[in-house]
């Protein structure tokens, strides 16, 4: 099975869309390897599955079928039936027995497919997962990681059931930590560290970003938990995104380096609980900050950073904060209206000028 | 039962123009003029038309990812079908909802929803308005064979009960879930058994013999519209192509594939009403000719059409 | 059966901790009565089953029993089973029954009794009943209400899966309506306009106002969808509240009324859509801002209230924007753990000064 | 079935505790001493006991909202229930759960959930985590009548029964959720016809005999135990109180709570002790009086325990 298939998702062969140049991650001369996003999440999941037995896979269509997006294919073959283990279409149970499980010495990898289904699977995530550990007074801890697929992409348009960002339903309840990885060398070393963290972990893969390809180190390595990245260092603007419009702030970046402009690029990698420190800091010394998320406008993360930036940030401000969103909209099929239904790097770009031209 | 010669042709063309829409658009998508993916309905389209036969227009369906076939089963014009497909302001949902969430509400399709099971509590709910406003109007909520395992299905099979709601519950059992066959996840074969926990009749047919599922729906809505509550229908049948168009099924022998093909519910049918003399050969050559016409005009159709005006983003969002 | 058993809850009988007069919104000599928050919350529903006989009631025991605080008390008996009807305990299928209804002509109020529970029918909510008339191209409607009580209150510990405010998982989402009314007059003209309107409307009871009273108009009204209401006009500082944060809000404002500071309360009586002209104008006018929300302070809505003030009304800002908010935990149970989770008045007191002495 | 007499005792003695336990929380509440609501178990002690006696102390169990029963059967020391329901950090749970959520790892119970039907699929996953480190544990997740109508119990008792978990399905039919007799939620009167949903046993005992629940409990943890997988286990009482203590039960007459009161499990047992010679009534009464001072010195002990530190807020909230 060759490098394109294993790049092959359930809804068609996808092309990364920007130049891997963009973030380098990996020191000259450390031994590495090119891997797409996938595949470095298909790798951290085998390397932890050999490293630690109680580590398991459950989900549905994981098994010889990888997944809806291939990411588990081949591990079925080399840990067998009880460690990838096909589930009913019971998402709430998916999520409620990785936690019994959990609770019991297991290290379980959940999938839901699609966040989206994950509307069904709210109850046992954020209402029993999420606050076990509090409810009993520390009697128990719940290390688990769910796996889900959003945002926009997989090639095609998927309309409004299985196109969702929705990082903020999770972000919002305390207990919970996200995640959502935009390189292959985070992918690989945020889901090292969150199977390895004993505590309920969402791990929100971006479907745009399945097939984009980075060097990841062959050694061990952890990206921790619960700090921003910043993915490039600049001094006369801040870009917080995360996900795949990383890679829209830094192409927009690129851009300005002709003009003299120097973006700083801070990579929202953990959600939550949130770095507030970096975003801050990085907003200060700066003074102008553009925020870039998917998800719908309305009540999405860019509130939560841009009202962070107001603390930790206000009297250095330069211009106002400018975001750069999703609209406020379920996402529609035809192509027509599909287009421009998220940010673009032209967006960021036009929010960059917005906030240097104040 | 005796079934009259008009309805056995309109099953045969209905079954007929399922199939050549499925192919039709299996070829658009595989030429790349489909985005998404499409979830045909290859070896299935007796279960459908079987039961959307049994009903009225006023009848209300409640659709899956997989309902190109039911919307046709209930009456959907293939021309809009194939707009919405495409992705066309002449699609039935103007293009906004795609393959996955065909609805046509003047055929009484309330929408093709893409989360499995999520039809269910919907249909249960427009029985319940039906009953309420007296209208003797039935609820038919679709599900496949691994839908049955979702929570959705429990509550809302259990609350139609006991409100003895003008529900038929049709679960298609083709026996898989994208690649997981039933019997992995689910432990009794009869999945009709379930009926019973909710104290209604469950009643199991050949999902390839069109007849058979006709006369068990027939009974069901009849139950149904006459106040005596929800039936559970199973109809087995199989899924004769990938879980998508495309999908490598790599899960599955292509002998299993194989060996189910022969029992193609078309030929069958079509020997049906040859050896009983309900149609000729030339009749049914005829039904299958003119069937082909309508989807090149469809497709031709869609592909003409435009797409939704970008200035037309924020329609629909709230009423 | 009087009136202090009518305002009996499930959980005890409340009392409320603030004074009415705080918040007047009838004109002296109009024909009013008062009312608790519950009771008008009936009376909406009462008149308008009245008034249209395709308005219902379904969810779990809110017939004889009146449901887990008594909002629907007397209603069965008045409209009988057909009309206000129990459900089994299926609160993604209750959600999903509305819709269907709906989408046949009938008006639905469904009640999910906690907010809580909700996490189990976030997928007919947020992925079915909000994007059915987009999905469809507009060829149905889902009229539907769906009650639920949120927050602390209920005069007793409920702990941590009965006691959340969760309305940023529903105002994340485009399609839906998101009321949280904070007195009895908004209480029932709120009710009545989201059982008038066209779209699924979420509204969200406060537990903690239950037993609040007020004047209500004895006539037919309704306070609109989609616009905040000021509830004190002020030009020194505005405080955006919502729920019963208004009235530690209003509380607060009086306090500082003998020290010549004017505060403005601007209620986000409807969350969503959000009324982002109101908001901004009052910040441009007084320049100072205080947030005051229930729920977790992470990803709340005061991230997205504090972003609108950064958009709209940046270069009028004296100070930043502070944030008075529920804490990033849990709901514990112990009295001296739970003292301190939510705001009150001296929190906002404490951020209104804050913003002056910047 | 032979039990011997160390575990019948042990059984009388947790019955009593439970109603004890039960009367002396109500007493509490009612002079206003317990914050938040509490939901009694009177009447359906035997359920709780005759099941948990059938259970090794390591096997898990998962309770609901009313589980200051499901605790005690199972083990767990008045001193810390009360403490935790006082809201104290000698509690089980540190003061953080309340009656609601009484958890007690060290005597095997995963926790008391509020959300009804949540306890399923964690217990499910606990069955699963034994499984897979070969353990021979079983789980046992508690639910109510109402609560077998949720999702989650359908998705569980299906995983659970696909998997062949050691799980044994505790469903406790005390005829009400809240305010709703199951009769109107539920098509069908013997809820334990809903396991042939699943190919599992289904049974269905006498709630009010313990002897009956623990035989039956017996068969189905060795069935569990020795990896035949699950079994639904009915169990038929009664709840003798409100939905909580002080509920004003408008829904139901006195006449029919009184009728039941006449089955209560703690006499009908205390008989059986007697007429088979297995304790005199000297020996009950002694274990009466016994539990009776454990309950004032647990509720001196809680009393006098002091309050989490506000200082604690944010423990335990990450590991
Ligand atoms: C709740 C939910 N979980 C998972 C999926 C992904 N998915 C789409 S179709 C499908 C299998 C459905 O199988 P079945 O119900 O038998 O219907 P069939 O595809 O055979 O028609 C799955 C798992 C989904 N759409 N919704
Ligand atoms: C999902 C959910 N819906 C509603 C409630 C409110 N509620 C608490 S207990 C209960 C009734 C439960 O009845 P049953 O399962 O029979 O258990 P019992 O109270 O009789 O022990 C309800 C509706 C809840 N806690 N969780
Ligand atoms: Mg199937
Ligand atoms: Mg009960």
């Amino acid at each position: 099975m060759g490098k394109i298939e294993k790049d092959a998702t359930s809804l068609g062969t996808l092309k990364p869309t920007m130049s891997s140049d963009l973030i380098v991650q990996v020191k000259k001369g450390e031994p590495a390897q090119e891997l797409s996003y996938q595949e470095a999440i298909r790798e951290a999941l085998r390397e932890e599955m050999i490293r630690d037995e109680k580590v398991f896979l459950l989900g549905e269509d994981i098994a010889k079928h990888g997944g809806a997006f291939g990411v588990t294919r081949t591990l079925f073959d080399q840990f067998g039936p009880e460690r990838v283990r096909n589930t009913p279409i019971s998402e709430n149970t998916i999520a409620g027995a990785a936690t019994g499980a959990a609770l019991v010495g297991m290290r379980p990898v959940a999938e839901i497919m699609f966040v989206d289904f994950s509307g069904l699977a709210m109850d046992q995530i954020c209402n029993q997962a999420a606050k076990l550990r509090f409810m009993t007074g520390g009697q128990c801890k719940v290390p688990w990681v769910l796996r889900m697929a959003q945002g926009g992409g997989a090639g095609k348009s998927t309309a409004a059931q299985h196109s969702q960002s929705l990082e903020v339903w999770y972000a919002q309840i305390p207990g919970l930590k996200v995640v959502m990885p935009s390189t292959p060398y985070d992918a690989k070393g945020l889901m090292k560290a969150a199977i390895r963290d004993d505590n309920p972990v969402i791990y929100l893969e971006q479907k745009f970003l399945y097939p984009f390809r980075g060097l990841v180190p062959d050694k061990d390595y952890i990206v921790p938990l619960s700090k921003c990245d910043i993915k490039r260092t600049g001094s006369d603007v801040t870009v917080v995104a995360s996900g795949y419009m990383v890679w829209h702030a830094m192409k927009a970046a690129q851009q300005f380096e002709s003009e003299g402009i120097s973006v700083e690029v801070v990579d929202v990698c953990t959600i939550s609980p949130l770095d507030e420190e970096t975003i801050g800091s990085s907003a200060s010394k700066t003074g102008r900050v553009v925020l870039v998320a998917e998800a719908c406008r309305s009540y999405g993360p860019t509130g939560e950073w841009g009202m962070l930036v107001m603390e930790r940030a206000f009297e250095y401000l330069q211009a106002p904060v400018v975001r750069v969103t999703g609209r406020n909209s379920p996402v529609p099929f035809a192509d027509s209206i599909e287009n421009g239904v998220w940010p673009d790097t032209e967006d960021v770009v036009k929010a960059i000028e917005k906030v240097m031209s104040y | 039962m005796d079934i009259d010669k008009s309805t056995l042709l309109e099953m045969y063309r209905r079954m007929v123009r399922i199939r050549e829409f499925e192919l039709t658009a299996t070829d658009l998508f595989k030429r790349g003029q489909v985005k998404g993916a499409i979830h045909t309905y290859l070896g299935q389209e007796a279960s459908g038309v079987g039961i959307c036969m049994a009903l009225r227009k006023d009848d209300l369906i409640a659709g899956t990812h997989r309902s190109h076939g039911h919307n046709i089963a209930k009456g959907a014009n293939p021309k809009k079908m194939f707009a919405e497909i495409l992705g066309k302001e002449t699609g039935y949902c103007k293009g906004r909802g795609g393959s996955m969430h065909i609805a046509a509400f003047e055929t009484g399709s309330l929408g093709a929803l893409a989360v499995v099971g999520a039809g269910i509590p919907i249909a249960v709910g427009a029985a319940l308005g039906f009953k309420m406003q007296g209208q003797k109007r039935v609820a038919v909520p679709f599900t496949g064979d691994a839908g049955s395992n979702t929570g959705n299905w429990h509550e809302g099979v259990n609350m139609a009960s006991s409100w003895d709601l003008p529900v038929v519950f049709a679960l298609e059992n083709n026996h898989y879930g994208v690649s997981t066959n039933i019997k992995y996840t689910t432990k009794i074969e009869d999945l009709s058994i379930r009926a019973q926990s909710y104290g209604i009749p469950g009643v199991r047919v050949d999902g390839f013999d069109v007849i058979a599922v006709y006369e068990a729906a027939v009974d069901a809505v009849e139950r149904a519209r006459s106040g005596k509550g929800p039936t559970l229908l199973v109809t087995e049948s199989y899924r004769l192509d990938g879980h998508y168009a495309g999908e490598p099924q790599v899960y599955r022998t292509k002998e299993e594939v194989e060996e189910y093909w022969k029992k193609d519910p078309i030929p069958r049918f079509r020997k049906h009403l040859m050896s009983n003399n309900i149609a000729s050969e030339n009749d049914l050559d005829g039904i299958e000719k003119e069937i082909k016409k309508e989807m090149v005009e469809a497709v031709k159709f869609a592909k003409e059409s435009p797409q939704p005006d970008p200035d037309t983003a924020f329609d629909y969002i709230y009423a």
